[in-house]
């Protein structure tokens, strides 16, 4: 297991933090290359089916990051997700697996260093964590 | 109100009435100081310029007892407040620095110790309203000019509880007290106190520039709430005027004294007759002795 | 006016002080705010504003040779007022400690032979004893009659009380020794 | 037979300095129905396009995925590329490995190597599963709403008015004219701000297209590009704007005063007021707040002496709901506090004044009548001394920004200083000169020059009153030393920040804003004016400070943009919206309820023979593609094109199966 490497999903919303996470790009800030990211037109779109396929495929741990609340581009997609994500997060026990492998923020358009902190986190707390055993 | 009593070392030597007058004031306020058994010095100025991680250790020994006994700390010197609310923070904050201040002590400082300065005690907890139901004799007509020297409003880190240029708590005080307190621009200058002994020339200087001004806004007297401030503006008082051949003349109290004396304190018992610069002629000519 | 040599430059003292202070002195784009509030500006050569520059460049004979970080009275205003919010006095303090930890010599002698006796007495007492402070600062600077006016009227105002305690000495020796070794 | 190309973009040496791009390609051609990888230096370039559609001939490609930049930079442009191609554009996608992959793992080539080719793998799995999508078309409705009547939304207003549409401006304050109207004179050429300001605010109230609302909000926006509906509240103002002639005269007998916010608080209006002498519309509003009718129930000195009974003290608020099709915000900037710096005494010391407060006082119209007189006596004063960068250039303060203007300002009113009295001293404490527009170093020069200001490099540490004089703690840098002077004023420069309900504003037109507050435009170089909301435009100091002249040209720019929206009677808008599978839909109305649009209604349908169900349908011409109700389904029965369950599954199989 020397080599394992964490395998992490990022769900990002096109407005807010895909748009962080290029400006993260534009201003040459470093993050792991674990994270892949899955754009979606809005955190709203996010089924928790999706996070739950995530670690049934064998994702090590899940990221869904979307503008803050107030500044979604429809309005209120985000707040719908935000009450989807504290239900999500209840049910993974239940399917096994541990919730603090699932995690959620706010990023905005302007907050390119905020999302590599967000993923630096999101990393270190997998790789602490070790990998999903199924 | 108890509270883990840090006096530092000037309030057992040069500043023995600041000690007295503090114990007075906050007996009569129903606040109780515990001495921390066993202090050592807070390492002040000199050891944060030599050595970084004593500069932190020295305080956090003193503050171990303050965590197992659960008690926030009152320091009335600002350099040891400095000190020991700087070590909370940096060890609170820093990790690293916790684990190694921890193995220098042998045990583990958690910087989570409420560290306040005796003004901040006194305003803060006990309130100014209690403060003018315990006046028995207003300080009427005296103008008073608050010091509050550098530490005790600087950095903006560590002190937290006033504006930090133009502070406003202890004239506040003053004015509770039923004296005039002095509008001035040197309340936060810095004294020197550093250099008192080692660069005697630039403390003159430092301290001329303090007087001066509360001189020139015509002031009565000075009033700090630091044993090194004190021990400049009063113990070198006579020493400056020599060497700018000026005259001040001007009594340097401490709040403590001045709280004291307002309740109706001896003035012997406030140890104001323990200062180079004679207080009673002002006193007596305001008719407040 | 004199030549600064870029290659004769070396950022060995900045590093260090920039690892023992926690600050990056690229941080200060040079707007004078702190020398404009210091109170001993006047006494130093170079004034806080230069020297961080000559640590920026890393003039390392400049920095050896310059008295500001000596001067430097610890008095915060100008960490307090930076714009960059640049711990001014920390920079000037890691310096000094770079000097002690015999990088290079101190340049005012009267004030670092103060802070080693102040150092040694606390590191011995617990509690520095002043008037052991007064006398050995007057006695290892050569000036063995400052203040000795002072002295009489001090006593007799009880502000000099000649004793010598000691106070937790073994447990301050112990955090001088740990930490000397780091 | 899917036949998928994919074409990897070196983007110069931006990705194939760290991504090793020949190993991408390998990688790529391995992958289920790739018919054909490819490598060139720059996609998006000419050359780069005709070897897509090159190859699209040669290896008779039906799907395309280019790994280069992010879609947010050059997905249109491939899609139009890959269209010529005759592929439909939705048989296009993108993996992004320069903005999150080259340039954020820069110091781990062989991951980041890794990374490019997983992330090509995940566009492959999606544009598998991609279906043909064409565009909906959306009818224009050619009338524009512009927001804030400073000048940047005149000069909008002005262009569209010329254009031939119209136009309606919505200003808070009871008259147009905003920052601009308080200067007193413009930098570099010295033209008096009031003078070059007027005619255009007379032309706008002129111009038979424009339509002004004054005191008056935006409150809410619904709709998209082309069609917006927009609530706009109309605050009572207590004066009939019909019938009032702005005879003044209600303002001369009214017998309450307070400080006036035109003049800075530096003079006094009263309660029946209009700002300032050349006010449009010339119609004066009653300032409830200090009104001694509204106080104390008597008074209506303003009824009684008003010759065209134009007073309804029982005016209410009104709302008004309007249609636009594109909306230019030009809400402009308020100016930084002063007194968060305590050190400098604003706001304790009277002869301390905001560069704002100083303009006020050298206007001729202003509350000294164009005199400088230091305030704590009205004497004129000999020493004074501006200070730049105040709130500015200052992480300590949060203001990490440069305030753009303040160089140049601070050298126009040391000029006007040494103008008005000639035997004044003026020093100018600066860090840098910023003279970068055209004639702005040469006007600098002039100062120091022709009106020998002095000028010292350096910020000052602190200000405090001695005697009559304020005495001020600097520095000069270049000379090496501490400066003292004793002055008689102090100016602080303004910097300019976002206008104090700038986040509430962004939120009630979605637009992002950045950590400062300020409005985010698409592109910082290439789409300077536009936002992320299609039909919503960006002018002047809201996105940002900005000097007169940028301004005048970011108005035009938007008010182009506007013009170039509405020469088309219909637009084109994105087809990735719901669908309902009628035969799933339960009815539930969950979708209908948490819609941000009210895209969804419920409608009867014939699901079996004879059978008839309440089901959800989605009004394509409002959906937005937003996908809540899609996350929000309990049946899956409605899904999102262009971002279905079976595309974001692909791309999660991609991403976790090694």
């Amino acid at each position: 297991m020397n080599n394992w490497e964490p395998n992490i999903v990022g769900f990002l919303c096109n407005w807010c933090s895909y748009a962080g996470a290029d400006l993260t790009g534009l201003s040459r800030k470093e993050y792991p290359a674990n994270i892949k990211i899955i754009k979606l037109p809005c955190t709203g779109r996010m089924d928790p089916m999706f996070i739950i396929e995530a670690f049934k495929l064998g994702a090590d741990g899940v990221l869904v990051s979307g503008c803050h609340p107030g500044d979604c581009h429809y309005n209120k997609g985000n707040l719908y997700w935000q009450r989807r994500f504290l239900v999500v997060s209840e049910l993974l026990n239940n399917f096994g697996i541990d919730k603090n492998r699932f995690f959620a923020s706010w990023v905005s358009a302007s907050e390119g260093v905020k999302f590599s902190e967000v993923v630096k986190n999101v990393t270190e707390k997998i790789r602490e964590l070790g990998p999903l055993t199924k | 109100m108890k509270f883990a009593y840090f006096p530092g070392c000037s309030l057992h030597s040069t500043a023995k009435e600041y000690d007295a007058s503090t114990k007075f004031v906050c007996g009569r306020l129903g606040i109780e100081l515990v001495e921390i058994p066993n202090w050592v010095c807070c390492g002040a100025t000199p050891i944060h310029r030599t050595n970084a991680l004593a500069s932190i250790a020295l305080p956090a020994k003193n503050l171990l007892w303050a965590q197992t006994e659960n008690l926030p700390v009152a320091a009335p010197c600002s350099e040891c407040f400095s000190r020991l609310k700087l070590a909370n923070l940096e060890v609170a904050e820093n990790e690293e620095l916790k684990k190694n201040v921890s193995e220098v002590l042998g045990e583990t400082y958690e910087g989570n110790v409420d560290i306040y300065h005796l003004p901040q005690v006194i305003i803060e907890k006990i309130g100014l309203k209690e403060i003018e139901k315990k006046v028995a004799k207003k300080l009427s007509g005296l103008k008073i000019a608050s010091y509050y020297g550098c530490l005790l409003t600087r950095p903006p880190k560590v002190a937290t509880f006033d504006r930090i240029e133009d502070p406003q708590f202890l004239d506040n005080l003053v004015l509770s007290l039923g004296a005039e307190s002095v509008n001035w621009a040197y309340k936060t200058e810095c004294c020197g106190a550093t250099f008192s002994l080692s660069k005697k020339e630039l403390v003159l200087k430092l301290t001329n520039d303090i007087l001066q001004n509360a001189y020139d806004e015509k002031a009565d007297c000075i009033m700090v709430a630091c044993p090194l401030c004190h021990s400049n503006l009063d113990l070198r008082q006579k020493e400056v005027e020599k060497k700018y051949k000026v005259k001040y003349n001007l009594p340097v109290f401490y709040f403590t004294q001045l709280i004291g004396l307002s309740m109706g304190a001896d003035i012997r018992g406030l140890g104001l007759k323990r200062h180079m610069v004679s207080a009673e002629k002002l006193l007596s000519s305001k008719g407040l002795i | 006016m004199k030549w600064i040599i870029l290659k004769d430059t070396d950022k060995k003292i900045t590093g260090e002080v920039e690892k023992i202070s926690g600050q990056v002195v690229a941080n200060c784009y040079q707007c004078g705010k702190c020398t404009a509030g210091c109170p001993l500006a006047y006494a130093m050569d170079l004034g806080p504003t230069r020297f961080i520059r000559i640590l920026q460049l890393g003039v390392t004979e400049e920095i050896k040779k310059s008295n500001t970080p000596w001067f430097c009275i610890s008095c915060e205003t100008c960490t307090t007022r930076c714009p960059r919010e640049i711990d001014i006095a920390k920079l000037m303090d890691a310096t000094r400690i770079v000097s002690q930890n015999g990088e290079f010599k101190p340049r005012e002698l009267r004030i670092a032979i103060f802070d080693k006796i102040f150092t040694k007495l606390v590191e011995v007492f617990g509690r520095p004893p002043e008037f052991l402070l007064g006398a050995l600062n007057n006695a290892l600077t050569f000036n063995l009659f400052k203040d000795v006016l002072l002295f009489p009227k001090m006593f007799i105002k009880g502000k000099l009380p000649i004793s010598f305690s000691r106070v937790n000495s073994k447990a301050v020796q112990q955090i001088f020794e740990k930490s000397k070794s780091r | 037979m899917a036949r998928v190309g994919v074409f990897i973009c070196d983007c110069g040496v931006n990705i194939a300095s760290t991504v090793d791009v020949p190993k991408v390609v390998e990688y790529a051609m391995t992958l289920q129905k790739v018919a054909i990888a490819k490598e060139y230096k720059y996609m998006c370039s000419d050359p780069g396009q005709n070897l897509i559609l090159d190859t699209i001939k040669e290896y008779k490609l039906d799907r395309i995925v280019v790994s280069s930049c992010s879609p947010r930079m050059h997905e249109l442009t491939f899609r139009i590329c890959v269209n010529k191609g005759k592929i439909n554009p939705y048989y296009f996608e993108m993996a992004n490995i320069r903005e999150q992959c080259s340039w954020v793992h820069q110091k781990d080539k062989e991951a980041a190597t890794k990374k490019a080719m997983k992330l090509t793998e995940i566009a492959v799995a999606k544009v598998l599963r991609n279906e043909p999508l064409f565009p909906l078309y959306s009818p224009v409705i050619k009338r524009a709403l512009v927001i804030g009547g400073g000048i940047a939304g005149i000069q909008a207003s002005l262009d569209l008015g010329d254009a031939g549409h119209e136009t309606v401006i919505v200003e808070r304050e009871s008259s147009i004219g905003g920052r601009m109207s308080q200067l007193d004179k413009t930098f570099p050429t010295l033209d008096c701000s009031q003078c070059i300001l007027s005619p255009k605010m007379v032309a706008v109230a002129q111009n038979k297209n424009i339509k002004i609302y004054t005191y008056a909000e935006v409150e809410e926006v619904q709709g998209y590009v082309g069609n917006f509906t927009v609530k706009i509240r109309k605050k009572a103002r207590y004066v009939d704007m019909v019938k009032c002639t702005g005879c003044g005269v209600c303002t001369q007998k009214c017998p309450a005063k307070t400080s006036s916010e035109f003049n800075e608080k530096t003079g006094d209006r009263k309660a029946i007021y209009t700002p300032f002498p050349q006010a449009v519309p010339n119609v004066p509003v009653i300032d409830k707040n200090n009104c001694i009718y509204f106080l104390k129930g008597k008074c209506k000195v303003c009824e009684k002496f008003c010759p065209s009974n134009a007073i309804i003290y029982n005016q209410e608020d009104e709302v008004v709901e309007e249609k636009f099709g594109a909306i230019v915000v030009a809400t402009g900037i308020d100016i930084y506090d002063h007194s968060n710096y305590g050190e400098y005494g604003y706001g304790k010391y009277k002869n301390v004044l905001s560069g704002l407060q100083f303009e006020r006082m050298v206007s001729s119209s202003g509350p000294t009548d164009g005199h400088i007189l230091r305030p704590s006596d009205q004497e004129e004063p000999k020493d004074v001394v501006f200070i730049q960068c105040v709130g500015a250039r200052d992480p300590s303060k949060g203001q990490d920004y440069c305030a753009r203007v303040c160089c140049m300002w601070t050298a126009k009113q040391a000029i006007l200083l040494k103008e008005h009295l000639p035997n004044s001293r003026a020093y100018i404490f600066y860090i840098d000169i910023r003279a970068f527009g055209k004639g702005y170093e040469e006007f600098v020069r002039r100062a120091q020059v022709d009106y020998q200001v002095t000028y010292l490099r350096g910020r000052v540490s602190r200000i405090y009153e001695k005697g009559k004089k304020l005495r001020v703690l600097g520095t000069d840098t270049l000379a090496g030393g501490q400066v003292e002077i004793d002055a008689d004023m102090v100016i602080l420069a303004d910097a300019m920040v976002p206008k104090y309900d700038s986040v509430k504003v962004a939120q009630t037109l979605g637009i992002p804003y950045d950590t400062y507050r300020f409005f985010t435009e698409l592109h910082p170089k290439l789409a300077p004016v536009e936002t992320v909301t299609s039909g919503i435009f960006l002018a002047g100091a809201c996105s940002g400070p900005k000097d007169i002249p940028d301004t005048v040209a970011q108005a035009g720019a938007a008010a182009a943009k506007v013009c170039a929206l509405f020469s088309k009677d219909n637009i084109e808008i994105e087809p990735t919206i719901a669908q309902v599978n009628f035969s799933l839909c339960s009815g539930c109305e969950t979708c209908k309820l948490v819609c941000p649009f009210n895209a969804i209604e419920m409608r009867e349908r014939e699901i079996r023979r004879g059978v008839k169900r309440s089901i959800a349908n989605v009004i394509e011409s409002v959906c937005r593609g937003c996908g809540t109700c899609v996350g929000s389904c309990y049946c899956k029965a409605i899904d999102l094109r262009g971002f279905r369950d079976k595309q974001i599954m692909a791309e999660l199989e991609a991403v976790c199966i090694e």
